[in-house]
């Protein structure tokens, strides 16, 4: 049942001090969205010259001031799906576990604490972790499967937060009709409970890798490089990444006056791929949730 | 072949330059070329993910150590010379300091521009950041050794400085001569301009040689391309690129 | 059905002091309680009085909430079901189980019926097809639906859906059948539809039903057991039960005077 | 309700052979204590339960890891001073590698953006879940999650060049990269965490008491205020608590616009260079295991400490709301 | 209670033409029903008939419902209250309200009795104090809480928190006092208690009582009206309706043949 005070009239001076509030209220929610407007709308007015078809396919040339970001493209794509390929297994199968079989034992809550801890783990710690880790100790360098897999971790926490919601949202009696008839509890896992919850599963990965692809942090000194001039042909290349290459281009990079429409091209792009996602995502949502309402 | 170019931004723009006109005579040669900082270079060298180290200052002594700890050899070569000017907004009257008045707003001693002879504003002093070969040379030749103050800004390029000096009406930066353009104003040290004459001729205090590392003494590709750095044509395109050829 | 009728079943089920507790609470207390063999068994009782609880007992469905814990024995095919070693999956093979609210899962009415013979490793085709139509037939759905076999449950009246759980059940083909409250989602025109069902199928299978309807539970058992704070109060020949009964509580309750 | 089977031996069913289908009578069933089929059910929930543990694992390898590129820090600066030292010039010689400057940005940035993002988050939470005719709601509630997935590189590059240069000309300050810039855009970035998770609380207050209020009379602007806020406020606490530990890790923004000055602010206006930025911009030219990186993995320590202060902290509240509720 | 007395009541609410609609679902069809002053009415029906709608219609409660839209009137003082410009905020505070489920707030016992004079500005403390013991002593509950006033009021039993809502709702001084199943959650003895207090309180209150147990609206009501998918079959004085009802389906539903 949705709960809605709308329709209520009050009078007199408690209708004025309601008044009162409820318009702070509906600014603060109101300053929140324009926010969010104001960057789409500058990004997207200031970017929007800088898209072209050559910029999107070319590499860059003549010290990135000018050609393509084709490479940045193709590594956000590259990083945020290898990212996606470690979370998502690893994420599912502990949503399930967590879901499904755990009780309340004493490995249950240090696997919960560990979880809300790692999703409270700034990413630039996850940043100094891969670099010590997967760059040093595994030996794997400034390289996409250092990057890729520094990111998995980081998007692990979401997943499985993700996965257990949609395991929760199977109602308890599609499980009880299924045991009740004999089934196992894997059969039932397999044949009931992950086949319905699977939208919102998937729902919930496309929010990780939607994220995974914005994040720049970790990738700084994992995976992602100012210039690199071919596109990544094994997983221990180096890449070049959307979100690395604006901050490069707008602070660290030699002629930041020079490569401002570049800037807000590529920054256009990273919202257009990130936010495109999200919004996949959330009308994947809400279809969902039409649906199961009937 | 493949080179991989790492290192300073201050000697980015030269190896841009040589870079595409390498390229263009070796088409077979793919150059990749990242900035980062000196710091950077050098590091890049010592882990070998890099065939070429850029660098605006010297290789530290422990650097040193580091490299030969893993058996790297860091070879210098000195490829161009380079001025550092300082820099303030186009609007700002001064266009003077003294070596000692730079120190001293550095310092953070002097913060008002109306103590060097400028309007009444508060000076936004710009430093680059720590780990950078300009950073290095600024601390000994106009710092001499002292620190620089807390309340400086950071920028980790000169092309940061750049743009963040022409938005910021009271600020003042240091570049590489490289990066001088239109959008800042070029402050005279101690009377002398910074330019390639006044660096070859000694009078320009502020000037340091730019280095590129390689691991032991360079061999094929590597060895061509250090070659046509230092040939007529590479310094000519040092020049090009805003930077002071070594003849 | 006489008194006499009744003893001439054998026992097939039997809860012996079966205590439940959740947690620290205790829900069930001492229960003893035997049902007879193709019978129908009627448990009534005001809300929160563990009809559920208990009825979740007899094929363990009470091990899918946390922090249960029984005591007691339930003895089933000479076995105490309640023990660790035992089967459930198999346990509950043997014993159906039919939900408050209708719960067919999200396939089609073929899939439905299906599902516990897959599950259950029953791949021959026809044999499939054969026992679904089998037991849509047993649960009086077939006419309804057997033209709409592939279409989604989902799309079915609550009733048709009710009986669609029977059917589903069936298919296993259980020895008891546990129905908690079948009808208590149901117009008056399912319910009946439902009431007939149970009068049919305990001809083959033995039923314990629950209900909050004490008429329905006149019409449909044998014998009734009434439930009140966790403890079986009385249990009893459907008529006498509800014509005399022995304690002042379950005079209380059938009058209506709580509940 | 937890399911848990684990009080049950787990099973597979039995295979096809010894299930043989019983017409009409004759029960011919497997028996009730067969063990044949448990290995399937145990592989599944161990694989799971294994699976599971890669979490742990990884949290413990941060741990270890921060600490072992951290710890050699303190073999050449004291634990006092490295926390207490407000002069940072790691590559100085000698270096001066203190961290404190860096700590009470971070702090300041954190706590500012809070004063902006806390009110602005939960009055908007309070909207969408108390206020919004459910049509509005359908369409804010996802652009405040929109809001959330924009990339901080993003923000930042946005606040660097369009909301630093209005600072500049509307406050007439010398630089607009400082403290109440960054604090502005950091508040951006943890609004949406304040709402989504201030919104839930607020929505898992019955709605009978909400009812009840309202049927003795009180306006919903009292029986927001008096109920339903009380009520939530718990969850409420925990949104803030996740929100500013979410505005102290994060890096980007204060990379791009807090101007990067190692120094204890003074005023609003003042640039500052909060932990993470530190470490961001400085990590990649610090010699590898020299003196420069171990002191910013220890700060990486240090601010990984804050924020599993910060989220034990939102744990400890929520299980209390959790028993009381 | 005859059907004299009966009319000797004066109209103190009355329902007319009353339909309502959640989304495109029609709820009530056309209800027309006056309820007598210091009466007691009991509203009876299957579960899903639109007894609850009914009754959150007249304090205009089913606001709260997003999607809802009613059509006909409610007359109250001669206004009819279903219109936009009223003010539903005083509206509320002349028609209570109690519901299935005891509701206190998460409070001490005192502030829920106070929280209602509170928002409603009277602030002087010995008269909030008075009031609340006056609200105790009505809802039969002063004796059992008066030495723990100041404790959480979920520390006590379901009974007592009901009649702590009750107590809650009698501060504000309605006329008139909606009951939805106020007793459906307790046991017989919270039971009994509601019940009589229900009798006792319509010397001052008119109530309007939802149930679902046929023998308490027999009991505790002057008037009964059994709702039937969204209609009023019939209504009556309660003895009539329960020993002679007019219509099939009431006598269905009270003898038990579904619900
Ligand atoms: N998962 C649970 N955890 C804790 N207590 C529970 C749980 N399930 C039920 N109970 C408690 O056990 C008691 C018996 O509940 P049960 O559901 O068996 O009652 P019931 O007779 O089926 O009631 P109803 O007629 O409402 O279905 C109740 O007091 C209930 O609150
Ligand atoms: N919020 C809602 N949205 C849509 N339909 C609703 C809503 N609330 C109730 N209904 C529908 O309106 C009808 C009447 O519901 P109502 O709750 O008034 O019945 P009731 O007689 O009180 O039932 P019960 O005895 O179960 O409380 C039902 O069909 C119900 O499904
Ligand atoms: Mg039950
Ligand atoms: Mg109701
Ligand atoms: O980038 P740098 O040349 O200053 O090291």
């Amino acid at each position: 049942m949705t709960f809605s005070i709308q329709r209520s009239i009050v009078s007199g001076r408690r209708g004025t001090t309601q008044k009162l509030w409820f318009t702070l209220f509906r600014v603060a929610a109101a300053i929140n969205v324009l926010a969010l407007f104001a960057v789409i709308l500058f990004i997207i007015t200031r970017g929007l010259s800088a898209i072209s078809w050559e910029f999107l396919t070319q590499m860059p040339r003549n010290s990135m001031t000018e050609g393509g970001i084709l490479p940045c493209i193709v590594g956000t794509a590259s990083l945020a799906l290898g990212a996606l390929a470690i979370s998502f297994p690893v994420g599912v199968g502990t949503a399930i576990y967590l879901n499904e079989y755990a009780g309340q034992g004493r490995i249950v809550s240090v696997i919960r604490f560990a979880i809300a801890n790692l999703a409270g783990v700034p990413s630039v710690v996850f940043g100094l972790f891969g670099l010590a880790f997967f760059c040093t100790v595994l030996k794997m360098g400034v390289s996409l499967l250092a990057g890729a897999l520094t990111l998995g971790v980081m998007s692990l926490p979401v997943i499985i937060g993700a996965a257990e919601e949609a395991l929760k949202a199977v109602p308890d009696t599609y499980r009880e009709a299924s045991l009740g008839l004999g089934a196992s509890k894997w059969q039932t896992i397999c044949r009931v409970v992950v086949p319905s919850a699977l939208p919102g599963i998937l729902t919930g990965s496309i929010l990780a890798l939607g994220r995974a692809a914005g994040e720049t942090a970790p990738i700084m000194f994992t995976g992602a490089v100012f210039f690199t001039p071919d596109l990544p042909t094994s997983v221990f290349d180096e890449v070049m990444a959307l979100p690395y290459h604006i901050y490069v281009l707008a602070t660290a990079g030699t002629h930041i006056g020079e490569t401002r429409h570049l800037q807000y091209g590529t920054a256009l792009v990273l919202i257009a791929l990130v936010l495109g996602m999200n919004l996949c995502a959330i009308i994947l949502r809400s279809r969902l949730r039409k649906r199961s309402r009937v | 072949g493949r080179l991989v170019l790492k290192g300073s931004t201050t000697v980015l723009p030269i190896a841009q330059k040589i870079s595409e006109a390498y390229m263009a005579a070796h088409p077979d040669v793919k150059i990749s070329l990242s900035g980062g900082g000196s710091g950077n270079g050098i590091k890049a060298v010592v882990d070998q993910t890099a065939d070429i180290g850029n660098s605006s200052r010297f290789i530290k002594g422990k650097e040193v150590k580091l490299a030969t700890g893993k058996g790297v050899l860091p070879v210098p070569h000195r490829i161009a010379l380079d001025c550092i000017v300082p820099v303030i907004h186009p609007d700002n009257p001064v266009d003077d300091l003294s070596l000692d008045q730079l120190k001293q707003i550095y310092l953070g001693k002097i913060t008002n521009w109306k103590q060097v002879g400028g309007p009444d504003k508060k000076i936004v002093v710009i430093s680059r950041d720590s780990s950078s070969g300009t950073f290095d040379a600024w601390k000994s030749l106009v710092m001499k050794k002292e620190r620089v103050t807390p309340r400086a800004l950071t920028q980790p390029s000169n092309g940061g400085l750049v743009t963040q000096v022409a938005t910021t009406k009271g600020a003042i930066a240091y570049i590489a001569l490289g990066y001088m353009n239109k959008e800042v104003k070029a402050v005279r040290v101690g009377g002398v301009k910074g330019s390639a004459e006044t660096t070859l001729n000694g009078r320009y205090p502020i000037s340091r040689p730019l280095f590129m590392f390689t691991n032991g003494w360079p061999k094929g590709e590597t060895l061509d391309f250090i070659n046509f750095i230092l040939s007529r044509k590479g310094q000519a395109l040092v020049e090009e690129a805003g930077s002071i050829s070594l003849y | 059905m006489t008194q006499k009728e009744k003893n001439t079943h054998d026992t097939i089920i039997h809860a012996k002091d079966l205590s439940l507790f959740y947690g620290d609470f205790q829900a069930l207390h001492e229960i003893t309680l035997p049902f007879a063999e193709r019978q129908v068994t009627a448990l009534i009782g005001p809300s929160g009085c563990g009809k559920s609880s208990f009825l979740r007992c007899l094929n363990r469905m009470n091990d899918l909430t946390a922090g249960t814990r029984s005591e007691g024995e339930v003895i089933f095919e000479g076995k105490n079901i309640l023990e660790k070693k035992i089967d459930v999956v198999s346990l509950r093979r043997h014993i159906g189980m039919v939900f408050q609210k209708p719960n067919p899962f999200p396939k089609s009415i073929y899939e439905n019926v299906a599902y516990g013979l897959k599950v259950n490793g029953i791949t021959n085709k026809s044999m499939v097809a054969s026992r679904v139509e089998r037991s849509l037939i047993q649960a009086a759905l077939w006419e309804e639906v057997k033209d709409r076999l592939h279409k989604p449950a989902l799309g079915l009246s609550g009733g048709q859906q009710q009986r669609l759980c029977i059917a589903r059940a069936l298919a296993v083909e259980p020895e008891i059948l546990l129905m908690d409250e079948p009808a208590s989602a149901l117009d008056p025109i399912a319910t009946q539809k439902i009431e007939e069902l149970v009068l049919e199928l305990k001809e083959r299978y033995t039923i314990i039903i629950v209900t909050h309807n004490m008429q329905q539970a006149a019409r449909v058992s044998d014998t009734t057991a009434f439930f009140y704070m966790g403890k079986l109060v009385e249990v009893g020949n459907t008529n006498t039960l509800f014509t005399k009964p022995v304690k002042k509580e379950t005079e209380d309750y059938i009058t209506g005077r709580f509940g | 309700m937890t399911h848990s089977e684990s009080t049950a031996a787990p099973h597979t069913p039995a295979p096809p052979s010894e299930r043989v289908p019983r017409e009409t009578t004759a029960p011919e069933r497997g028996s009730l204590t067969g063990r044949r089929t448990a290995v399937g059910e145990w592989v599944a929930e161990s694989s799971l339960l294994i699976i599971s543990l890669v979490s742990i694992l990884v949290l413990g390898l941060i741990m270890l890891f921060l600490i072992l590129e951290g710890t050699p820090t303190f073999s050449f600066v004291s634990v006092k001073e490295f926390i207490g030292g407000v002069l940072w010039y790691p590559t100085d010689e000698p270096p001066a590698f203190g961290i404190l400057a860096l700590i009470v940005g971070s702090f300041a940035v954190t706590m500012l953006s809070s004063l902006i993002s806390v009110p602005s988050g939960v009055m908007t939470a309070i909207y969408l879940s108390e206020i919004a005719p459910p049509r509005v709601a359908e369409w804010l509630k996802p652009a405040i999650e929109l809001l959330a997935s924009l990339p901080s590189v993003v923000i930042g590059f946005f606040g660097m060049v369009a909301v630093a240069p209005l600072m500049q000309t509307l406050f007439d300050i010398p630089t607009g990269l400082n403290l109440f810039t960054a604090s502005i855009m950091l508040a951006f970035m943890s609004i949406p965490t304040i709402c989504t998770i201030s919104e839930d609380a607020l929505r898992s207050v019955p709605i009978t008491y909400r009812e009840a209020s309202l049927a003795l009379g009180a306006t919903p602007f009292e029986t927001i205020s008096r109920v339903t806020v009380p009520a939530a406020l718990s969850g409420i606490t925990t949104a803030i608590i996740l929100g500013m530990s979410r505005a102290i890790g994060e890096t980007m923004v204060v990379l791009m616009v807090a101007g990067g000055a190692a120094m204890v602010p003074e005023s609003l206006f003042d640039p500052i260079r909060p932990m993470p930025a530190s470490i961001a911009s400085e990590m990649g030219e610090a010699p590898f295991r020299g003196e420069h990186y171990h002191a910013l993995f220890a700060t990486g320590i240090t601010l990984f400490l804050f924020t599993i202060v910060f989220n034990v902290l939102a744990m400890s509240v929520s299980r209390r709301y959790r028993l009381k509720g």
